[in-house]
This record gives C-alpha cells, sequence and structure tokens, in this order.
C-alpha cells in the first residue's frame, strides 16, 4: 500500500476541490455534486486511516456516511424537483426567500 | 403513597397524552376530560394534605439520580414542606376552576388550550415541589411556554406585545437565575457538594460578596415574577391580553412563584445578603403597594385595575417575607394563597361579564347589581376579600403581614404601607360602584342574564375559601408554622453573623463557629443599617477559613 | 349563661343566613321580617340573662371570657375568637340588641313593599352581629372585625338605594374615610403590640391583659403614640373631626339605617372603643386632651351646622355628629362612665327621633306619592303642622327632643349635664377646662335651638306640603308607632338610672355599676393630676342651672324664629349672607378634602399611570427592545437570502476557525 | 508500480474531480462524478477494503448517481452558461484554497499515531474484509446500525411527500 500521507493529501485537494464547486457554482445539482464529492474526500480519510491504524471503525463510519449520502441524496433531490416545480428553475440565485 | 407528589405533579402530562387521543372537535369530550384530570389531580393532591406531618421536614421526598453530565449531577429529588404544601394544594385547587371557566369562553383551538392549561399545571406543580436546583429551574422554564401560547393565542387584540413582553421579561430574570445557579454550583463543588440539591447548598457558606451577587440574580428573576416595583409593567398588559383562565392562573399560581422563589430560594440560600437588602426590597414593596394602588384607581379597565391590585398585594407579600420573622412570613404565605383566591375569583369575574359584553371599560358598565343580582353579591364578596375586611381572607394575611413587618426593623414601611389599606378600599370600591350601582342606562346592559349554574359552581368553592380561611386559618397556619419557624432560625442566625462578620473576621484565630462570642442581637436589630457589614466582603477568608457545614443550620 | 354568650351574635348571623340566602325565595315580607326581628329579639333575651346574672354576682367576678375557637396564632401573636363580658360591654349589647330589636320591628313596617325586603333585613341583622361582636370581643382583633363588620354593613345599607349615585356615593364615602380610621386603628395596635412584646415578652392584643399589664405602660411617649392612632380610628368610625363628613351623606341610606347604625350603635363604637382601652388612654395626657379639644370642638362644629340645614334627617345627622362630640369630650375629660351614660341616654333619643323623622318621611313620602308631586319628602320646608296628623309621632318626638335640648327630668339633661360638670371639674386640663365646659354649652345651647327648630317646622305652623297632598296624611302603623312609643318612654326614664349624685334623689347605679371598669383608669390618672380644687357642690348647682338655662334660651331663640316671627330667619339669611352660606354648605369641609387629598389622589394615580407607568417604565422596556430592533434592522441586510452567500460564510469560518487553531 | 499506478489513479480523481466543478452541463459533471467515485473505489482496494470498494461503487456509482442523472434527465436543465459569477468564483476559490492550505498545514505539522488496533493487512486478507466489518457492525455498532434503518425509513417518507405534491 501507498504511504498514509499521499492518501490524505488526495482526500485534502478533492475536498478542496469540491469546497470551491458548492462556493461557484449555481446550479443546484452540481451543488449538490460538489457535496458528495466532499463526502468522499472524508470517506477516503476514514478509510486510510482505519487501514493505518489498524481499526475497522473507521471503515464503519464510511458506511454510515454513505447511508446519510443516500438519505440526503434522496431527499434533496426531492426539494430540488419540488423547488424546479414551483420556480421552473434550479438555480440557486432564484431561492433568496430567507431574504431580510 | 409514597410517590403521590409525583403523581400530583404528572397527571396532567398523563391528561394530555389523553386529550391527544380526542378528535378536535369535539369540544365538549375535550374539555370534559381536561376537568376530569384536573379534578383527579386535586383529589390526589388532597393525599399529599392528610399525609403531612405537621413538622419541619421536608415530606413525602423522593430523590433518584436524573442527569448526570460531566461535573453537573442533577437529581429528581422533590418534596414539600409546610411552605411548599399549600401552593401545591392551592394550584390543584385553582386548577379545575380555571378549566370550568374556559367551557364558554374558549371555541377556538379548545384542544390545544387544553393541553396548555395542563401542562401549565405540571409545570408550577413541578415548581413548587422541586428540591433540586436544576429541576426547579426546568420546571420554571416549562411554565413559562404555555402561559406564553395562551396568551399569545386565545389573547386579546394586543396579545402578540403581551405574550413577548410577558415572555422576554420573565426570560431576563430566569437567564441570571441560571448564571447563578451555575456559579453556585461551582461554589458548592469546591466545597464538596456534588449535586445541585438545596438542602446541601443551605449548609454552603459563602462570603458576603458572593451571597450579594447571587441574591442580586436570584432576587431579580423573583422579582420579575412576584412582580416588584418597577419590574411589573409585564404583568398589566398580560393579565389584560390573557383569556380569563390564563389570568386566573398567573394570579394565583404563577406570581406566586416569584414570592415563593424568595421563601425557598433567595434567602435562606443567601441569607446575610437578604438581611443587607431587605430595607431596599421593603422599600421597593411599600412603592409598589401605593404606587399600584394610585395606578389602580384610575384605571378605565377592569381588568387593568386588578392587574395592578394584584401588584399592590404582592407588594404586602414582599413586605411580610422581608421582615424575617414567624409572624410576618406566615402572613406572607397566607397572602399569596389569599391572593389566589380572591384576585383569581376577581379575574373570573371580570371574565364573566366580559363574555357577556365584550367590553371592560368601567365606563360602559353600571348599575348591573339590579339586572345581576347573585353576580352582585359574589363581586361584593370578593371585593371585600380583596380589601381585607376582617372574617375574609385576605385580613388574616394582611394583618399578620402587617404585624410581623412592624414587630421588625421595617416599623416605618409599615406604617406607610399600612396606608395602602385605605387606597384598596378606594380603588376596589370605586370600580364596584361604578360597575354595580347607578342607573341601569346602558340599553346593552339591560338585557344581560345572571350567572348560570356552572358559573356560580366555579365561584362557590372560592366563596368558600374566602370565608374559611378568614374565620379559621389556624389548620393553615399551623401546617406551615414548624417550616417557617426553621426558615426565620436560619435566617436569623445569619442576620447575626452578617452583622459580627468583621468582630469574627478579626477573631479567626478562635475556634471555628464559635457562637459563644457573639452577644446576642436584638431581634428587630435594622440590618441594613450597621455601616460595619459591608467591609466583611474584604475579609473574605474569614467565612471561607469556617467550616462549609454551618452549624446553625437546622437539619 | 355566661358560657352562652356566643349565642348573642350567633342569633343575628342565623337571620342574616336565612335571609340573605333564602330571602329571596321566601318573598313573604312578614316571615322575612319576623325572622330578622325574632332573631336579634332572642339576642335580647340571652343578653337580659347575662346582665341579670352579672347583677348577682359581686362586682370584682364581673367579668368573663369565653373563648368560642382560636382564631389566628402565628409566632407569638395570638388572638382567640373570645368574648369578653364585663359591665360595659353588658350595657353595650343590652342597648345594640334592645334598640336593634325595636329598630327591626320598626323596619317591617317602613320599609314594606320596598324592592329587596329581604336583602334589607339580612343586613340589619349582618350589622348587628358585627355589632355584637366589636362589643363582645375580648381582644383588638374580634373588635377589630366588629369594627370593620359595621363599616361594611354600614357601605350596604347606606348603598341601599343603589340606583341612585348619591347613595352609592355615600357608601363607599363612608367605608373609605372608616378605613382611614381602621388604618389608625391598625397602627395604634401594632404600636402597643409591640411595645409590650420587645419591652416586655408580652405578646398580646388582649384586653384583660393588656389591663393586667397596663402598669408597666409610661405616661406619654409611646403611649401617647398608641392613643393617638386609636383615636384616628375612633374619629373615622364616631364621625368627629377631621373625619366626620361621610355620617350627613350616609343619611341616603333608608330611615331606620340611619336610626340604628348612624346614631344609636355604629357611630358610638369609637366612644366604647376609648371606655375599652380607658386604662391605656389615661396613662397618655397628651391624648386625653386632643380628645376632649376634638370633641368639643366637633360637638359646636356639628352643632352650627345643624343649625342652618332643611333636609330633616340632615339636622338629626349633625345632631348625632354633635352629640358625640359631647361623648369624646367625656371621654377626654375622664368621665368615662358620663360618655358611656350619655351614649345609652342618646341611643334612645337619637333612635326616637330617627324614626319619628322616618315615620314622618313615611307619612309624607306617601301622601306626596298619592298625588304624583316630585316634592322632597324629607325637606322640612315642605313640611309643617303635622302635629294634627300624626299624634303619636309627634308626642314622642317632642319627648325626645326636650331630651336632647337637656331639660330637667328628661334623661338627655343627666347625661349631658353630668358630662359638662365633668367638662368643668375634671382635674385633667388645668385652665382649658374652662373653655372646654363653655364650648359644650354653647354646642348645647345650638342643640336645643336646632332640635326645636326642627320641631316647629315639622310640626307646628302651618302645613306647607301641597295642599292637595294633604288629606293623605296620616298616622304611621302600630308596628311603627311601637317603637317609638317605646323609645320615647325610655327617652323619659333611661336617665334616672343614672342620676347625678347631687340631686340625691336616687343613687348613681350607672356609674357604679361601671366602677370595676374604669377603677383602673381613675388610679392611674391619680399619678399626675391634682385634685386639690374640689369644686363645691353650690357651683355645682349653679352650673347646672346654668345648662338648663342656656338649653331654655335654645329653645327660646327656635320658638320666635320659627312660630312667633316665622320672618326673622329669612332676615338673618339676608343679613349674613356669607355667614349663611358657609353653614349651609357645611363650612365647605367637603370640598376642602377634595380639594386637598381626592383630588390630588386622582391626579396622581394619573401621572403615575399615564406619566410613569407608560412613559418611563415602558419606555425602557419598550426602548431596549427598539434598540435590539434597530440593531438587527441593520445586521438584517447580511441576510441576502442567497445559498451561496450562507455557504461561504459558513466555509470562510472554518478556515478562519482552523487557520487560529494551527497558528496559534 | 504500485506508486505509479496510485499516480495515475490519482491524476485522474483529480482531474475528474475538477471536471465536476468546471462542466456546464450537469450531465457532463455527474460523469466525471462517477468517475471520480470509481477512482475512489480503486483506492479502498488499495487500502485493503474491497467491501468498501464493492459498496462505493453499488451505493454511490449506481444508486446516487443513477439519481441524479435520472433527476437532471427529468427537469431538462439547460446549460446555465449565461449568468456571470466572477467575483463568486474569485472568492470561492480563494476560500477553497485555504481550505486546502490549512489541511495541508495540518499534515504536515502532526504526526500520524503509531497503529494501534488488531487489524493488519495479512490479517484482513486471511480472514476476509466482509466478515470484519459486518462482525463490527453487528456487535459494537448494533444501535446505530438500526438507527440508520429509521433514518432511511425517514429519509424515503420525505422524499415521497416533497416530491408529491407541489410546495
Amino acid at each position: 500500500m501507498e504511504n498514509l500521507n499521499s492518501y490524505l493529501v488526495i482526500s485534502a485537494v478533492l475536498f478542496s476541490i469540491g469546497t470551491i464547486g458548492v462556493l461557484t457554482r449555481k446550479n443546484a445539482i452540481v451543488i449538490f455534486m460538489c457535496i458528495e464529492l466532499m463526502l468522499n474526500a472524508v470517506n477516503l480519510t476514514f478509510v486510510a486511516f482505519s487501514r493505518h491504524l489498524g481499526n475497522l471503525d473507521g471503515q464503519v463510519f464510511v458506511f454510515f456516511i454513505m447511508t446519510v449520502a443516500a438519505a440526503e441524496a434522496a431527499v434533496g433531490l426531492a426539494l430540488i424537483i419540488a423547488f424546479y416545480n414551483n420556480k421552473e428553475s434550479i438555480d440557486v440565485d432564484d431561492v433568496n426567500l430567507m431574504k431580510w | 403513597m409514597s410517590n403521590v407528589l409525583s403523581l400530583t405533579t404528572f397527571l396532567p402530562i398523563l391528561g394530555v397524552l389523553l386529550l391527544l387521543f380526542i378528535p378536535k372537535d369535539s369540544k365538549g369530550v375535550l374539555r370534559n376530560v381536561a376537568l376530569a384530570v384536573t379534578v383527579v389531580t386535586f383529589v390526589v393532591s388532597l393525599l399529599i394534605l392528610t399525609g403531612f406531618q405537621t413538622n419541619a421536614e421536608f415530606q413525602f421526598v423522593e430523590n433518584v439520580p436524573w442527569i448526570a453530565a460531566g461535573p453537573f449531577i442533577m437529581r429528581y429529588n422533590i418534596g414539600i414542606d409546610g411552605i411548599s404544601l399549600w401552593l401545591v394544594i392551592l394550584t390543584t385547587f385553582i386548577m379545575p376552576i380555571a378549566v370550568l371557566s374556559t367551557y364558554t369562553a374558549v371555541e377556538e383551538k379548545v384542544k390545544e388550550y387544553m393541553i396548555c392549561l395542563l401542562l401549565l399545571e405540571t409545570g408550577m406543580l413541578g415548581a413548587f415541589i422541586s428540591l433540586d436546583l436544576f429541576l426547579f429551574y426546568i420546571f420554571w422554564e416549562v411554565m413559562l411556554i404555555p402561559m406564553y401560547f395562551m396568551i399569545g393565542i386565545w389573547g386579546g387584540k394586543n396579545k402578540i406585545y403581551a405574550a413577548v413582553k410577558f415572555f422576554i421579561y420573565t426570560m431576563v430574570g430566569s437567564l441570571l437565575m441560571l448564571v447563578a445557579l451555575v456559579f453556585l454550583y461551582f461554589k458548592g463543588m469546591q466545597a464538596g457538594i456534588q449535586d445541585f440539591s438545596l438542602l446541601s447548598f443551605f449548609t454552603l457558606k459563602l462570603d458576603l460578596a458572593t451571597q450579594i451577587w447571587l441574591f442580586l440574580a436570584f432576587a431579580f428573576a423573583f422579582a420579575i415574577k412576584v412582580p416588584m416595583f418597577p419590574l411589573h409593567t409585564w404583568l398589566p398588559d398580560a393579565h389584560t391580553e390573557a383569556p380569563t383562565a390564563g389570568s386566573v392562573i398567573l394570579a394565583a399560581v404563577l406570581l406566586k412563584m416569584g414570592t415563593y422563589g424568595y421563601v425557598r430560594f433567595a434567602i435562606p440560600l443567601f441569607p446575610e445578603a437578604a438581611h443587607q437588602f431587605a430595607p431596599l426590597i421593603a422599600t421597593l414593596a411599600v412603592i409598589g403597594i401605593l404606587y399600584a394602588a394610585l395606578v389602580a384607581m384610575v384605571q378605565e379597565d377592569v381588568k387593568k385595575l386588578v392587574a395592578y391590585s394584584s401588584v399592590a398585594h404582592l407588594g404586602f407579600v414582599m413586605l411580610g417575607v422581608f421582615a424575617f420573622n414567624v409572624e410576618g412570613i406566615s402572613g406572607g404565605m397566607l397572602q399569596m394563597i389569599n391572593h389566589g383566591i380572591s384576585t383569581g375569583a376577581l379575574f373570573l369575574i371580570v371574565g364573566f361579564i366580559y363574555e357577556r359584553r365584550h367590553t371592560r371599560l368601567i365606563t360602559d358598565f353600571g348599575g348591573l347589581s339590579k339586572q345581576m343580582p347573585i353576580f352582585a353579591t359574589i363581586f361584593m364578596i370578593v371585593t371585600f376579600s380583596s380589601v381585607g375586611l376582617p372574617g375574609t381572607n385576605g385580613f388574616v394575611g394582611e394583618f399578620l403581614i402587617l404585624l410581623g413587618a412592624f414587630e421588625s426593623q421595617l416599623r416605618w414601611w409599615t406604617i406607610i404601607a399600612t396606608s395602602g389599606v385605605i387606597l384598596s378600599a378606594v380603588y376596589m370600591l370605586w370600580v364596584f360602584q361604578r360597575v354595580m350601582f347607578g342607573e341601569l342606562d346602558n340599553p346593552k346592559n339591560q338585557k344581560l342574564l345572571d350567572l348560570n349554574a356552572r358559573e356560580i359552581a366555579i365561584m362557590v368553592p372560592l366563596l368558600v375559601m374566602i370565608f374559611f380561611m378568614g374565620l379559621y386559618p389556624k389548620p393553615f397556619i399551623d401546617k406551615m408554622d414548624p417550616a417557617i419557624k426553621k426558615l426565620v432560625a436560619q435566617v436569623r442566625v445569619a442576620s447575626v453573623n452578617a452583622q459580627m462578620v468583621p468582630p469574627a473576621a478579626a477573631q479567626m484565630q478562635m475556634p471555628e463557629g464559635h457562637p459563644a462570642v457573639m452577644p446576642q442581637m436584638p431581634a428587630g436589630h435594622p440590618g441594613g443599617a450597621m455601616p460595619a457589614a459591608h467591609p466583611a466582603t474584604e475579609a473574605a477568608p474569614a467565612p471561607h477559613a469556617a467550616p462549609a457545614v454551618n452549624p446553625h443550620a437546622a437539619k | 349563661m355566661f358560657d352562652n354568650v356566643w349565642l348573642i351574635p350567633l342569633f343575628p348571623l342565623i337571620g342574616f343566613l336565612i335571609n340573605g340566602l333564602f330571602g329571596k325565595k321566601i318573598k313573604n315580607e312578614a316571615v322575612i321580617g319576623g325572622i330578622g326581628t325574632l332573631m336579634i329579639f332572642l339576642s335580647f333575651l340571652v343578653s337580659c340573662g347575662i346582665l341579670m346574672q352579672m347583677i348577682g354576682l359581686p362586682p370584682e367576678q364581673r367579668v368573663f371570657e369565653k373563648v368560642v375557637f382560636p382564631w389566628i396564632h402565628s409566632g407569638h401573636f395570638k388572638a382567640d375568637m373570645a368574648f369578653l363580658i364585663d359591665p360595659l360591654s353588658c350595657i353595650m349589647i343590652m342597648v345594640v340588641t334592645g334598640v336593634g330589636t325595636l329598630i327591626h320591628l320598626y323596619s317591617i313596617g317602613y320599609m314594606h313593599g320596598e324592592e329587596g325586603f329581604y336583602r334589607f333585613f339580612a343586613y340589619l341583622n349582618l350589622f348587628c352581629m358585627s355589632m355584637l361582636l366589636l362589643v363582645l370581643g375580648s381582644n383588638m382583633l374580634v373588635m377589630f372585625i366588629g369594627w370593620e363588620g359595621v363599616g361594611l354593613c354600614s357601605y350596604l345599607l347606606i348603598g341601599y338605594y343603589f340606583h341612585k349615585k348619591s347613595a352609592g356615593d355615600a357608601a363607599k364615602k363612608a367605608f373609605v374615610m372608616n378605613r382611614v380610621g381602621d388604618f389608625g386603628f391598625l397602627i395604634g395596635l401594632f404600636t402597643l403590640y409591640w411595645w409590650f412584646g420587645s419591652n416586655h415578652n408580652i405578646w398580646t392584643v388582649n384586653f384583660m391583659e393588656i389591663k393586667a399589664a397596663s402598669h408597666l405602660l409610661p405616661y406619654g411617649g409611646v403611649v401617647t403614640v398608641a392613643t393617638l392612632c386609636f383615636f384616628v380610628g375612633a374619629t373615622g368610625k364616631s364621625a368627629q373631626i377631621p373625619l366626620f363628613t361621610w355620617l350627613p351623606d350616609a343619611m341616603e341610606g333608608p330611615t331606620p339605617v340611619s336610626a340604628l347604625i348612624h346614631a344609636a350603635t355604629m357611630v358610638t363604637a369609637g366612644v366604647y372603643m376609648i371606655a375599652r382601652m380607658s386604662f391605656v388612654f389615661v396613662k397618655s395626657p397628651e391624648t386625653m386632651m386632643v380628645i376632649a379639644v376634638i370633641g368639643a370642638a366637633t360637638a359646636i362644629f356639628a352643632a352650627t351646622i345643624g343649625t342652618a340645614q332643611n333636609d330633616i334627617k340632615r339636622v338629626l345627622a349633625y345632631s348625632t355628629v354633635s352629640q358625640l362630640g359631647f361623648m369624646f369630650l367625656a371621654m377626654g375629660v375622664g368621665a368615662f362612665s358620663a360618655g358611656i351614660f350619655h351614649l345609652m341616654t342618646h341611643a334612645f333619643f337619637k333612635a326616637c327621633l330617627f324614626l319619628g323623622s322616618g315615620s314622618v318621611i313615611h307619612s309624607m313620602h306617601h301622601a306626596l306619592h298619592k298625588i304624583h308631586s316630585h316634592d322632597d319628602a324629607q325637606d322640612m320646608r315642605n313640611m309643617g303642622g303635622l302635629r294634627s296628623a300624626m299624634p303619636i309621632t309627634f308626642v314622642t318626638f317632642l319627648v325626645s327632643t326636650i331630651a336632647i335640648a337637656g331639660i330637667p327630668g328628661f334623661s338627655g339633661f343627666f347625661s349631658k349635664d353630668e358630662i359638662l360638670w365633668q367638662a368643668f371639674a375634671n382635674p385633667y386640663h388645668g385652665d382649658l377646662n374652662i373653655v372646654l365646659w363653655g364650648t359644650g354649652a354653647i354646642a348645647a345651647c345650638f342643640t336645643a335651638f336646632y332640635m326645636f327648630r326642627l320641631v316647629f317646622m315639622t310640626f307646628f305652623g302651618e302645613s306647607r306640603i301641597n295642599p292637595k297632598a294633604k288629606s293623605y296624611l296620616h298616622e304611621s302603623p302600630l308596628v311603627i308607632t311601637i317603637p317609638l312609643m317605646v323609645l320615647g318612654a325610655l327617652a323619659v326614664v333611661g336617665g334616672y338610672i343614672g342620676m347625678p349624685k347631687i340631686l340625691g334623689m336616687l343613687p348613681n347605679y350607672f356609674e357604679h355599676w361601671l366602677d370595676p371598669v374604669f377603677a383602673l383608669a381613675t388610679e392611674y390618672s391619680h399619678k399626675y393630676v391634682s385634685h386639690a380644687a374640689h369644686p363645691s357642690h353650690a357651683l355645682e348647682w349653679s352650673l347646672m342651672g346654668l345648662s338648663v338655662v342656656i338649653a331654655l334660651v335654645g329653645i327660646g331663640i327656635a320658638f320666635t324664629m320659627y312660630v312667633k316671627n316665622t320672618a326673622l330667619p329669612g332676615k338673618f339669611v339676608a343679613t349674613f349672607p356669607a355667614l349663611h352660606r358657609a353653614v349651609y354648605n357645611k363650612w365647605y369641609v367637603d370640598e376642602l378634602y377634595d380639594y386637598l387629598f381626592v383630588n390630588p389622589c386622582k391626579a396622581l394615580g394619573q401621572f403615575l399611570w399615564k406619566g410613569f407607568d407608560v412613559v418611563i417604565i415602558d419606555g425602557v422596556v419598550n426602548g431596549v427592545a427598539n434598540v435590539v430592533m434597530g440593531f438587527s434592522g441593520i445586521f438584517r441586510y447580511l441576510q441576502s437570502g442567497y445559498l451561496y452567500n450562507y455557504a461561504l460564510s459558513m466555509a470562510l469560518g472554518v478556515v478562519v476557525m482552523l487557520g487560529y487553531f494551527i497558528f496559534k | 508500480m504500485e506508486t505509479l499506478f496510485f499516480l495515475i489513479i490519482s491524476l485522474v480523481a483529480i482531474i475528474s474531480a475538477i471536471l465536476v466543478v468546471t462542466c456546464k452541463n450537469p450531465i457532463n459533471s455527474a460523469l466525471a462524478l462517477i468517475m471520480t467515485f470509481f477512482c475512489l473505489a480503486t483506492y479502498y482496494v488499495m487500502l485493503d477494503a474491497p467491501f468498501m470498494a464493492a459498496v462505493q461503487v453499488m451505493v454511490y456509482a449506481g444508486a446516487i448517481m443513477v439519481l441524479m442523472v435520472f433527476t437532471i434527465m427529468l427537469l431538462n436543465i439547460r446549460v446555465d452558461a449565461t449568468k456571470k459569477h466572477s467575483h463568486k468564483l474569485v472568492i470561492g476559490s480563494i476560500v477553497g484554497f485555504f481550505t486546502f492550505l490549512n489541511v495541508v498545514i495540518v499534515l504536515v505539522k502532526s504526526r500520524a499515531a503509531l497503529p494501534t488496533g488488531p487489524y493488519s493487512g495479512e490479517m484482513i486478507k486471511k480472514l476476509g474484509h466482509t466478515e470484519l466489518v459486518g462482525k463490527e457492525i453487528f456487535t459494537n455498532f448494533l444501535l446505530p446500525f438500526e438507527i440508520t434503518s429509521i433514518l432511511l425509513l425517514v429519509a424515503i417518507v420525505g422524499a415521497v411527500i416533497l416530491a408529491k405534491k407541489k410546495i
């Protein structure tokens, strides 16, 4: 296997790219995908550490994160659809009901 | 039987669960179930009364672990003594009456209303029986929420303003209390106290500076709830906007929470500080009495008038409590119950005419005696009870308060406060005259119906209590007497200590807790007048060196 | 028999409960009135029994205390519901139940057909109960129940015709003024209790215990404070300066009420209270002087007002105030038994006068009602010449008037003369005595004048009533005239039990009877008064003669002005318009009080509410809220509502915090 | 050999991640994301976690991404080329960069702890990864595992309710 650090660096890169995506994109679905990317980056860290420490807890966590991600996907996409039904758009710039 | 206290407290919650399964639209069923629950609670609470032994100990104590979070250990520690006993009974007594009064007054969201009422009951009972400070705080906050909704949803025109004002006023105080509570806990930890139990805090010996700050925080929270001048302005608004049952409970029980807080927590926990502040609080109480009476006199809205009269009455309670003698505190406790009954009754009375006429302006009435003789009679009895006519309950409490305060160092305050007796007659009789006497000239009033059977049934228990407590208050006083004596002893020792701190500090080498070297102070000596009391804070090490356990604290 | 003393207040209470709760259902006036009267009559019988038994006992054993049930026990404080029987309370219960019975009987006739007949009797019974508690109470607190209870009943009965605004006002005024007095009473009570407790560890409000410990009290000082406070209580209840203005207004109540409450019984409570605590009062020479001066001043002040009133009941009301002044004068000069004696005789003749005036009003009202006239049935200017129409009323009224005017042979003479003599010859006030006596004597002259003015205007001369109504005037029914006759008889003979020693015909039973009660007071007074001057019998005889002359002068003036030369009063008014206006308007005391107390209080209340409560306190509260609102109004612009802004700030926050922990 | 493989996979993963962010068309983004997921699955294999790799492919690349692609197709999203997002782009990139910087600094400054657990690579290979993970989940993490089922149930209900009617 490779050095722990290389995995962590890859994970950091992926996470940062995901962050940038969340912050810059307007399409709600893309933002959503970027969040998945960030989650996966964290998953990678978990697995890498788990392997390094010889402890399976991290992998169990990944398992749970996946569950959460799945649930999130279901609800999040449902929200996007509901929003689209309402506004004919999934641009987050059109969502500003929380304004003031 | 040993769990009767918990049973009483949480029966209303069971009632709430029951109500959840009843459909929204069957209003009659909802009302009857709520009534049944409160009546059962009252009956169960009578078991407490019959099982109560007349002594100074806490009884029906239940003490089980509850939350242990790191250094914070909260226990479910409840129990009652003579001081809380009657307030518990008062609460369970008032609740069926309050529920019954809503039968025609509330037509919307009946289910939610009843749930609020029952939750409120649990909150109030819980606060009265808590012996764990943290538990008390939780119940204290629990009370707030249903009341907030009751004012905010079922209130009058200006309900949102009143509800928010009520909530924020109380919240400000209780947050301060929370801070003080946590601080007190850490102080206790240093002295080896492991939990939030009130009884262990009683044994805690604090230096005067700490006491003063903690007392101020507690006193502020309770002063808002009482409410004392000048923190009273939420009360008229809350009372005016609240629905009848809300006003009744607010006046009868919720306000007692403040005065009870002083008697149960602020004074015995920080007795020396309490002595320091007695003149200040007595001054505020006396100002409250006169001020509220004068303001009540010129009110145009009957309900607001009654609300201001509450402020005046509770000023009397505070005066009695801060007399620090048995007569004064007994009077204060009695007055709490009396106020619950007679002001509760007054709010019910205002509710009756409001339901009929949908106005509370005094000028809209006049001459109602002719049309509503039963109502007039009841109103009059309650009016005189509120005025404190001998033979009714109001007198006994007021008299003992004034007597006790006169005996203590608050003599001059008492003389001024006594003139409140005149003013109370002025404003109550004036409103009675304007509402009930005179020509029945408003055509809308000429078709008013007299009280119906339900309304009379609501009032009868209150009237019975008015006379019973006025003519034979002995059982009430006897049950609370030992607990009050204990409290007075606790406070008196502290007052001697408070005045003796500088010499005590000088005699640090003396065997600790040597009461023999302290000359017996005359009981009626002004606590705040001694200039020597303040430097105590600089001599802080002295009390610290003393053992944590106060040898005088009666156990 | 003594053990049954609790029956005395119990019977009226039962009457009150029956009539109060079921009176509306009973409807039958005879039954309601019968129950009310019977109950008070039963009390009267019990009282008689107690009196008989008491007479049978040697004087020093004539004290008995009966605890009915424990009332308030708290800390040091202990007050039981307990009754005290001694010669003084014996007299009082006899007067209350006796006169009370007669007035109940009278009311059956007088109140016939009134709406709320049952209510009236219920209140009347309640009043009797409270009054009996007041006089029987063995401690200050039971007395205070009665004290306030009679105030309550007075309120209820004055406000009996509640649809009249004036009645409501008068009722409220009476209660509030009484409350001012109660304030004094309470402070007095507290002072005494506190002083005994803190100095001698005697925590008591019981009269007998205080009496036993009264030797500990100092002369003056704290006792002056306490007794002055008690005296304030007495002025409220007994309508003395400065708290007298409620009594004339109280005439808004039905006439039997005026007779029972505002003449015979309740208003004398203050006198009774001072007598009850004579052993405390005499310990303060200052208070005694204040009482004497206030009494004398009230006597003359009210008498002057009485001369100009036209309402028959108002004249009697001022007369009552004036007579009460005499009683206080007696108390102030240490003539306690004389004062109580006057209280009793006054109860007879003043009750008779009020009931007589009630009889007149009843008849007038009836007659005016028949012709649908709206003339005032109580205004003496509408009366005149009633003598022939109402012979019984006239005779009893005249007898009582003679009694009050102080003509020898009638009861009023004995008591009033005794008071005047004591005012002159008492050892307390030194040079002030002559002033007190002089004031009293002039007041007596005024009394004779306005009372005979009343009689002349009402019963003599030509009839001024609407001629159409004249034929409807008739004597009242028996149920009304019997009490009149009984009281009239008492007004004549009642005085003989207390005949002054100097007349020598009968021993002064009354004074002997009360001796054990007031002996201690007399003993205390010896400590500081000089009793060197012992005025001679000759002086007493001559003063007695002088007072008779004074009375006759008063009567003579009245006769001249209102019978012989009826134009004189008009001329007098024309000559001194300002004086007449001032007297007619009661020296503007009401207006003065409005100006000094009532209006400032209202204005202050308005200011505190609208100015302080709403503007300052709520201003601060809402101000805080507004400041918060203002800030949040600015900060809310941070809430753009755009998702990326929130995400950005969150990420930024995470970065900054992480950075802080890394680089710290 | 292994290092080279790792580098290639890393390159693919990073490029496809960048593509996820930069592609104009969401479908392309989605495809790039799938690519990234596959790369991650490869990493898991390399880390002796074949079960995780399988789950990664099935759940993420399979289920979740299918859901997303369906949504994109269902909504028929237009390419969002029109709107400007210049300042957002800059600030977002800066924040992202600093995130990266932070993480890297943490990595540089810290040292990993020594292995503590009992599971070495050989052991995993011998006993089988799936079995070990299964044991862990069904013993130590039984309660959280059961609770996830509630989470999923709630998510299903929520999704149905949200998608059902117009809000």
